[in-house]
């Protein structure tokens, strides 16, 4: 039960991010990779990180997807004219990716350790408090840091898409 | 004045002269002159009174280079050898200095031309004195340089400038082989000493006869260098582009014989090797031989006698090979310098008269208007024929009877030199002072000022008497060879006679040259050998040298790599493409070499 | 019961798919997606790690925190990122990484 | 041992010289008075050095170490090699600047240019750290490439990049050199500073090295136009302006064979000795290769420059024979070839000045036009092919004895006879040998092709040479007799130091 | 004494501030901020000096050690030399960003180097992976921001582009390799895998590997290592002059540091020490070749600056490569700090240049020597030392690097940079010849600079010459 939605969710989000690959749409692509996340977060879920999975739904499709396909409008994006096909940039492409993905099967193949099945946690543990503890007391340096590039991305894009500065 | 200093004074005296001369003597030309020929009179003075003292015992020195077992002293050799060649080059260098007063007196250049002989007579008095070979080495050196600028003196011309050169460096190549065996000598022997080597020297090389002979041999290179022996002889032919009292001094009298006197001082070495005796007595047989043979067809009056030098010095040369004492090549040297200072001399009269024509067949019947020249010239002309009464004949007799006694092929060679020898010489006398006028300087020609022809008279008698026995008996101790042929003085006595009847028969009256063989005249085409080698083998292989310094060794030493850099980095360039799908790319190769080298190496 | 190791291989497979949008799509907001599917992979990776690695019969609560930090300089990413597009398409009038090539050599 | 030593003065002379010339001091008195300041002072210290006590004297070092972990002090000091070369520069320095014609622009750079060559030559002599001898010597690199390139003629920027891009080259593999003399020292004792070094050595602290003696041999090699590595220098010294290619051939390229001297002589005898065929093949082709390519050059700045190289050969083979002998005459030979090389780019940057051209085909017949000039020229070229009464022929003298005895003699039996052999020494000696042949081919041919033989009347109106270059070129060769005619003076000087 | 953690927050509060002012007072003439931000930036510098030890709780994350502090203050350093060349270069951006007047849109272009700033200092003292990257992040968005800032000029925007990217790939790779190590070792924290990394199971091990080349991967494109190192030329040339010094000193020194906090822990493992030393002699010898050897035929000053900064990389992980025994950590430092001198020194002169020729070509440098000598001596200077002469402080970096190099056996490396740093005194003294061998453009006059900038520019020459020849008191203060 548990492997069989595994490879469902698992397939569903490969498939949709070979769709933000593949797809001429730049719309499409967005709509594909929204439902890639929705994808991963159920992976998410699987895994026991609720708290997570919801942020993800929340910040990718909800936030990060609209920004994109808000953008897609403001440019008037229609499908990718076609240019020609560039077989070096597949060959390369594919060269690399074959390259990395054998390191990866390798490695993990190589160790027996990763092959475990998922030991069980405690019942009845609220996530997001235990995260919210961890964010705040323990990883709270990192935390004024992430806040401070908030900062500086929001001075970046006003800076940036501002028509006429002041 | 003890016979300690004497030899420093009679060594310095010169160079301060030309010291003094070189800072000086542009102000003034009897300055100039003065000092020369003043430095050479009291060399000349105090090397007389030297040969009548006892050798002092002890020499006085002073250290150059000394260093562990390098022993470089310049000190002096006070020995009857020395003390000889002492008296005949101040003698000699007194007459021709006081005769280049007169045949300098319009020249252009006086000071530095009397610089240059008070170089030159410095530097020979050092070979002279020189106790040990490095002393003996650096004032042979300096003999050269003085050579060359001497020779050099009319600069102007093209051929004397050539000359100058060509002497320089064909003494060079002498002393590249003198200053090797003065290293095999040392490496030897540890020592430089001529005293030491010719005593206790010699012993160290009892194990390794070989050794001595190349060492003998390579030493021996420095006299066919400054010595114009075969090969090295163009030089001296050529050198007579210099002023004819420099021809007299130093290409007839005595720079070129200094290579006989650094035989004679190490002949002791040289007779523990007869290996290279052979050798030195071949080189100065043939020389001997093919020196006369050249001096047949020559047209210039002092060319002639050019190869007449080179023809005597290999009689020296032979001698020193063939007899049992350094003295028999040293008292003909003795007398050679006379008679063909002489002769120089008097060729230098009959070129001042003639206005500076120097070619014999332009000349003719000067006996007349030369008088005094022409008994000058006929007393050294008989010297150097082998003339019985005259000194060389006593002298050149002595090495034939040598050289047929030891070594009977070159022996007798020698004495058909001997023939050959009266044959040119009177050839010259002949053509230049019998017959008809030839041109019209010849027949205005006028006998030279007293200033030369004083030196000359003086020379003149030298050269009839230098060879008595009385004479030669203060000198020298000469030996007579044992079991020489009875026939040789005959012989001798009937070539001379051949000679001198061939030559008047052939150039008594002769308006040119009834002779023609292109061979000798060519000098053996020994020169035009020389000539291609220098322009083909030297220059060429020079050229392409250089070429391959550029575009071989600078090529692949520095362009190539260099170059090769660069285009590297200009090949690189081309990855930075500006797309960024490339640099993605290669960042994904690059992702998968460090993967690859981490994971799987 | 999925492994370890399935996780790991399904988020390799995305981080590679997300690598291959990078290096094969020339619309520059494709790329940004690509970029955006990588940085999910990792966390994908971080939290089957997390719930892997137990801690006292807890997941790692750190490891989601660190997701959680992922998230939001992605979305800082895109943001500034979007910006940087969207005045790259003003002054240019395009976003193909072709046309971006003023800069080479 | 004291905190400052005089020689930190002949540094700093000219180096404050300099900066002041930059800061508008009127440039040429100023030079003048610095070089001049530089000689008595070495004049001074020369007299005050005490040969019967030897070694390093004048020495002095920070307290404080300038590079703690790497044991680098600032250590001056002198012994009589280095009193030698200093006094080299001094003298080289007042001629180079006496004969320097002010440059139009940017004269005073031109100044304070040599300056800083001179003051890198000062200190990389006076230096005992061999972290500051390399540093001081890399001084005079940018100055050369700029003296080169903005005052220089003919093909001056090639030649200039070429000369400065090899010879930073040169000089970083003998960095890498000098770092692994460095390292080979056990750890704990690593110093930079040459006494200790050696010190290290005769005690058997360092192992063999074979690697770092390559090193510096490259390196220094390269610096002193080792054959095949000469390329750079005919061309850089054709195109340099005279008072630098003076300072450079004169007394900067001594550098690589002093430190060669200094260095691996005392330090690598084993490593000389296991790779003396490859030197003696390089040197050989220093002297007769390129020896027979300066015989084919047509202008005199090349011919120099090739000269310059050849006889570089010389010194090499002193150095290689390792015999006391040998070395002594390499250092004589330093000097002496840094007085005469000197000299003749002192007066074929004159001859140019007046003809402005060096080609042979076009000079001719000058002695007549310029009778005191010839004069100089054939003193100047007589000490550079070595004739006795200059000190260059003392110093090939020692070498030839020192190279000759040098190695293991030989031996070869000929149908059972042992007979003499020549070792690979006495070989390149008889090379040597001959190529003091070959100089004086090639130098009198130009001598020949220069002032003898029919003038061509374009060169009527020259002037002769006089004043303050004639007094400089004059000084030069005085001292070349001088101590051609006393060379025992500079052997006991050089024997004061430990090669 | 004030705790370490408010010298950054001192910097974040500065650049706060400074935000504000430039919103509510600062109306007219914006290059107060700049004046501002440096007061406030040198304030901080000597607050540095004043820090009292942790709390135990921050150091998990905060490692305050000297060589953070070391850091911080390079940081600072290279901050304010960026808001002196920012100061100069303001016209040329005002020129280039759509303002409605004069002088607007200049003072995020002065504040955002402050922001980067307090992450470069985060970066220093950052003992943590998550801290890495929490900081990284801040200094590289910041840094995309910057690079991109001359909105109308299109090599700007071009130049972001690829800078955004590229950087974001590196990022995915960061966390990807992050996540890794972070499953193995089941720690973030550096100290903690240095001690946990003997008890790691011997299968894990190359996971680990995984990971941690992965983060190599990231690290070589801050550092700009090759074949990392693309974006670098491109970056450089378009970005404003002034970020192109601040990325090419500041984010890569920082890079740097990380980089030998993150190897540390795991040089200690002998498996993963021959490979991660073989890793980086290939990345370190190919950076040293591509950086030196395509720079040759640059004409380009900004561009060549840009390979010549691949190059220093490439010396710099030569470094790297010999890190474990030895000095090779005070070598790179030493390298580092001079590297800041002598590249800010190149900008603060070439900037200028530029803007008084109209370009950054090495032909407007032409005649430079008789132009404005005293400008001309100080790039001279700058040349030589990036190209090593001795008595500059470049030569002694070089100096220590290969010594390391040497000592640790890393011949090839060094034959490859024996051949690098001739190719170095080649493209250097192309400049150098552009000044001094080549004749003054006709219309030339004199180029002026701010009194500011005159004496920045004086003290970097200085202190390049005097660090050269007695390089101890630098020496003193490295960690």
């Amino acid at each position: 039960m548990q492997l069989a939605l595994f490879w469902i969710f698992a397939s569903l989000t490969l498939l949709f991010a070979l769709g933000v690959v593949v797809l001429r749409n730049p719309v499409s692509c967005a709509m594909s990779l929204v439902m890639s996340f929705v994808g991963l977060s159920a992976l998410f879920v699987t895994l026991d990180a609720f708290f997570i999975a919801i942020v993800q739904i929340l910040v990718y499709a909800g936030a990060v997807m609209v920004l994109f396909l808000f953008i897609i409008m403001l440019l008037d994006l229609r499908v990718e004219t076609r240019r020609p096909l560039r077989l070096g940039a597949w060959l390369g492409g594919g060269l690399v990716l074959a390259g990395f993905l054998t390191t990866l099967f390798h490695v993990t193949a190589s160790s027996p350790s990763l092959s475990v099945v998922k030991p069980e946690i405690v019942p009845g543990l609220n996530d997001v408090a235990q995260v919210g503890i961890a964010l705040f007391r323990y990883y709270n340096l990192p935390f004024q840091i992430i806040g401070v590039l908030l900062l500086v991305a929001t001075i970046g894009v006003v800076v940036l898409s501002r028509r006429e500065l002041k | 004045m003890s016979t300690l200093t004497a030899p420093w004074i009679i060594l310095s005296a010169p160079l301060a002269a030309a010291v003094l001369i070189l800072l000086f003597g542009r102000f003034s030309r009897p300055l100039s002159a003065g000092l020369a020929i003043g430095s050479a009179a009291i060399g000349c003075v105090l090397s007389w009174w030297l040969f009548v003292q006892p050798d002092p015992a002890v020499s006085l020195q002073f250290p150059w280079i000394v260093m562990e077992d390098l022993v470089v002293p310049i000190g002096v050799t006070i020995d009857g050898l020395s003390k000889v060649m002492l008296v005949v080059v101040t003698t000699i260098a007194t007459l021709v200095f006081t005769y280049s007063l007169g045949y300098m007196r319009t020249e252009e250049g006086y000071w530095r031309y009397f610089a240059g002989l008070a170089l030159f007579l410095f530097s020979m008095l050092g070979i002279v004195l020189a106790d040990n070979f490095v002393m003996m080495f650096i004032f042979w050196e300096l003999v050269g340089l003085s050579s060359y600028i001497l020779i050099g003196h009319y600069f102007k011309k093209d051929s004397a400038a050539d000359a100058c050169k060509q002497a320089f460096i064909v003494n060079r190549v002498g002393d590249f082989g003198f200053l090797l065996g003065i290293l095999f000598l040392w490496a030897g022997t540890g020592t430089l000493m001529f005293s030491e080597l010719t005593t206790t020297g010699i012993a160290e090389f009892a194990a390794n006869p070989f050794y001595l002979a190349v060492a003998c041999v390579l030493i021996f290179c420095g006299t066919v260098g400054k010595s114009a022996q075969m090969p090295l002889h163009v030089w001296l032919p050529n050198s007579m582009e210099g002023p004819t009292p420099v021809s007299s001094l130093l290409h007839a009298a005595t720079m070129v014989a200094a290579g006989v006197y650094m035989l004679a001082r190490i002949f002791p070495i040289l007779e523990s090797a007869p290996a290279a005796m052979d050798v030195i007595a071949w080189v100065g047989g043939i020389t001997c031989f093919a020196a006369a043979l050249m001096a047949t067809q020559q047209d210039d009056i002092k060319r002639i006698l050019a190869y007449s030098t080179i023809s005597q010095l290999g009689y020296m040369v032979l001698g020193i090979a063939s007899a049992s004492t350094a003295d028999v090549s040293m008292f003909h040297l003795f007398t050679h310098a006379f008679f063909k200072c002489l002769l120089f001399l008097c060729a230098g009269s009959v070129i001042v008269g003639m206005h500076h024509e120097q070619n014999i067949w332009k000349m003719g019947a000067l006996k007349n208007k030369m008088p005094f020249t022409f008994l000058a010239t006929l007393a050294g002309g008989l010297a150097l024929a082998g003339c019985p009464f005259f000194s060389g004949y006593y002298s050149k007799d002595l090495i034939i009877a040598w050289a047929v006694v030891n070594h009977p092929f070159l022996g007798w060679l020698s004495v058909i030199t001997a023939g050959l020898t009266a044959f040119y010489t009177f050839r010259l006398i002949f053509v230049v002072f019998l017959g008809k006028p030839k041109s019209e300087h010849a027949m205005h020609a006028h006998e030279s000022p007293a200033v030369m022809v004083i030196p000359l008279g003086l020379l003149a008698v030298a050269a009839v008497i230098a060879g008595y026995p009385f004479i030669e008996s203060r000198f020298f101790h000469v030996l007579e060879p044992t079991h020489v042929p009875h026939v040789l003085h005959p012989v001798l006595l009937v070539l001379f006679a051949a000679g001198v009847l061939g030559a008047y028969l052939l150039y008594g009256r002769a308006e040119k040259d009834p002779v023609s063989i292109p061979f000798f005249a060519n000098r053996l085409y020994i020169d035009n050998l020389y000539a291609w080698m220098v322009k083909y083998v030297q220059d060429g292989g020079a050229a392409v040298l250089s070429w391959a310094d550029r575009w071989v060794v600078d090529l692949f030493i520095v362009q190539v790599p260099s170059k090769l850099t660069w285009a590297t980095g200009f090949v690189l360039r081309f990855l930075q493409i500006g797309n960024i799908q490339a640099y993605t790319f290669f960042f994904g190769a690059g992702v998968v070499g460090i993967l690859y080298l981490m994971i799987f190496r | 019961m999925p492994t370890l190791a399935h996780y790991l291989l399904v988020s390799g497979g995305l981080f590679s798919i997300g690598l291959l949008g990078v290096l094969l799509r020339r619309n520059i907001l494709i790329i940004f997606m690509g970029l955006e599917l990588m940085l999910n992979a990792a966390n994908l990776s971080i939290v089957a790690f997390s719930r892997f690695n137990l801690h006292g019969g807890m997941p790692g609560y750190n490891e989601q925190v660190l997701v959680f930090f992922v998230i939001t300089v992605a979305a800082a990413e895109v943001a500034v990122g979007l910006a940087i597009i969207v005045a790259l398409f003003r002054a240019k009038q395009t976003i193909h990484v072709e046309d971006l090539d003023a800069l080479k050599f | 041992m004291s905190l400052i030593s005089p020689l930190l003065f002949l540094i700093l002379v000219p180096l404050v010289a300099a900066g002041f010339i930059m800061l508008g001091l009127h440039a040429r008195k100023t030079a003048l008075v610095a070089a001049i300041a530089n000689l008595v002072f070495t004049g001074v210290l020369l007299f005050n050095y005490s040969i019967a006590t030897g070694g390093y004297q004048f020495e002095s070092s920070m307290p404080m170490p300038v590079i703690a972990g790497l044991g680098i002090f600032f250590t001056l000091g002198a012994d009589g090699l280095s009193l030698l070369l200093l006094l080299l520069t001094a003298i080289v320095t007042l001629a180079a600047v006496v004969v320097t014609r002010t440059p139009e622009k940017n004269g005073s750079w031109f100044y304070a240019c040599l300056l800083f060559i001179s003051a890198g030559g000062m200190g990389a002599f006076a230096s005992i750290d061999l972290f500051f001898f390399y540093m001081f010597h890399e001084l005079a690199l940018i100055p050369t490439f700029l003296l080169i390139g903005i005052w220089g003629t003919g093909d001056r920027q090639a030649a200039a990049w070429k000369a400065t891009i090899y010879l930073a080259l040169g000089s970083f593999i003998l960095l890498l050199g000098l770092i692994g003399l460095f390292l080979m020292q056990p750890d704990g004792m690593r110093t930079f500073d040459l006494r200790q070094i050696i010190l290290m050595s005769e005690n058997g602290y360092l192992p063999q090295g074979h690697w770092v003696y390559l090193l510096l041999l490259l390196g220094f090699g390269i610096l002193v136009s080792l054959f095949p590595f000469h390329t750079w220098a005919p061309q850089a010294y054709a195109s340099a302006p005279p008072p630098a290619a003076m300072l450079h051939a004169g007394v900067l390229k001594k550098f690589g064979l002093y430190g060669l001297l200094r260095i691996a002589a005392p330090i690598f005898p084993e490593s000389i000795a296991a790779f003396s065929n490859l030197l003696l093949i390089a040197l050989v082709g220093n002297i007769l290769y390129v020896g027979y390519v300066t015989i084919a050059q047509r202008k005199l700045d090349t011919m120099l420059g090739y000269s310059s190289v050849m006889h570089m050969g010389y010194i090499f083979l002193g150095f290689a024979a390792m015999t006391n002998l040998s070395l002594t005459g390499a250092a004589l030979m330093l000097f002496a070839h840094g007085l005469s090389i000197a000299a003749l780019f002192a007066l074929s940057g004159e001859l140019r000045e007046r003809t402005g051209t060096l080609d042979f085909a076009e000079l001719g017949g000058l002695g007549k036009q310029m009778p005191k000039f010839g004069l100089l020229f054939g003193f100047a070229a007589f000490a550079a092919i070595g004739l006795p009464g200059f000190v260059g022929f003392a110093g090939e003298l020692l070498i030839f004895f020192g190279s000759f005895v040098a190695g293991v003699p030989t031996m070869m039996s000929i149908e059972g006879r042992e007979i003499f052999r020549l070792n690979n020494f006495q070989i390149a000696t008889f090379c040597a040998v001959w190529g003091v042949v070959i100089s004086a081919v090639y130098m009198l041919r130009a001598y020949r092709k220069i002032f003898f033989g029919p003038m061509n009347d374009r060169w009527a109106g020259l002037s002769d040479i006089a004043g303050s270059p004639r007094f400089a070129i004059v000084s030069l060769i005085v001292i070349m007799l001088l101590t051609g005619f006393l060379p025992q003076l500079l052997i006991k000087l050089i024997q004061t130091a430990s090669i | 004494m004030i705790s370490a953690l408010a010298l950054e927050i001192s910097v974040v509060c500065l650049g706060i501030f400074l935000l504000m002012a430039d919103s509510f007072y600062v109306k007219e003439d914006k290059r107060v901020l700049a004046y501002g931000g440096i007061v406030g930036l040198i304030f901080v510098f000597v607050l540095s000096f004043y820090i009292r030890p942790l709390p135990a709780e921050y150091t998990n994350f905060y490692s305050n050690d000297a060589l953070g502090l070391f850091f911080k203050r390079f940081a600072l350093v290279a901050t304010i030399l960026t808001l002196v060349l920012a100061l100069d270069f303001s016209p040329v951006v005002e020129q280039f960003i759509p303002s409605s007047k004069p002088g607007a849109g200049l003072g995020e272009f002065f504040v955002l180097p402050i922001f980067t700033c307090a992450g470069l200092m985060w970066m220093a003292s950052a003992a943590d992976f998550v801290m890495i990257f929490c900081a990284l992040e801040l200094v590289t968005i910041s840094f995309y921001i910057q690079v991109a800032y001359m909105r109308r000029s299109s090599a700007s925007l071009e130049a972001g582009t690829k800078y955004l990217i590229l950087g974001a790939l590196s990022t995915g790779f960061l966390v990807y390799g992050i996540a890794w190590i972070f499953g193995i070792m089941r720690t973030t924290n550096l100290a903690a895998i240095s001690l946990n990394l003997g008890l790691t199971p011997q299968d894990m091990l190359l996971p680990l590997t995984f990971g941690l080349a992965l983060v190599l991967v990231a690290l070589g494109f801050k550092v700009a290592a090759a074949p990392f190192q693309f974006w670098v030329p491109d970056v450089y040339q378009g970005a404003p002059t002034p970020v192109t010094a601040f990325l090419s000193v500041a984010s890569k020194a920082a890079g740097f540091v990380v980089l030998l906090r993150v190897i540390e822990p795991f040089l200690a493992a002998t498996e993963l020490q021959v490979k991660l030393r073989l890793t980086l002699q290939v990345v370190a010898g190919l950076t040293l070749i591509y950086g030196n050897l395509a720079a040759m035929p640059q004409l380009n000053l900004k561009r060549l600056l840009a390979y010549s900064s691949i190059a220093h990389a490439g010396y710099l992980l030569m470094g790297v490569a010999s890190f474990g025994t030895g000095d090779a950590g005070r070598a790179i430092v030493f390298y580092l700090a001079g590297y800041l001198l002598m590249t800010f020194l190149a900008f603060l002169v070439l900037i200028p240049v530029s803007m008084a020729t109209g370009g950054d070509d090495i032909s407007h440098f032409n005649g430079l020597g008789r132009r404005s000598p005293a400008l001309a001596l100080a790039m001279l200077i700058s040349m030589l030392s990036l190209a090593g002469l001795p008595f500059t402080v470049g030569f002694l970096g070089k100096f220590f690097i290969f010594e390391t190099a040497m000592q640790q056996h890393n011949y090839a490396l060094v034959a490859v940079g024996v051949v690098t740093v001739a190719c170095g005194f080649y493209y250097y003294l192309k400049v150098v010849r552009a000044m001094y061998w080549q004749p003054v453009p006709a219309e030339a006059a004199p180029i002026s600079v701010s009194p500011v900038t005159g004496f920045i520019a004086f003290v970097l020459a200085a202190l390049i010459l005097i660090l050269g020849i007695f390089p101890k008191p630098l020496l003193d203060i490295l960690p």
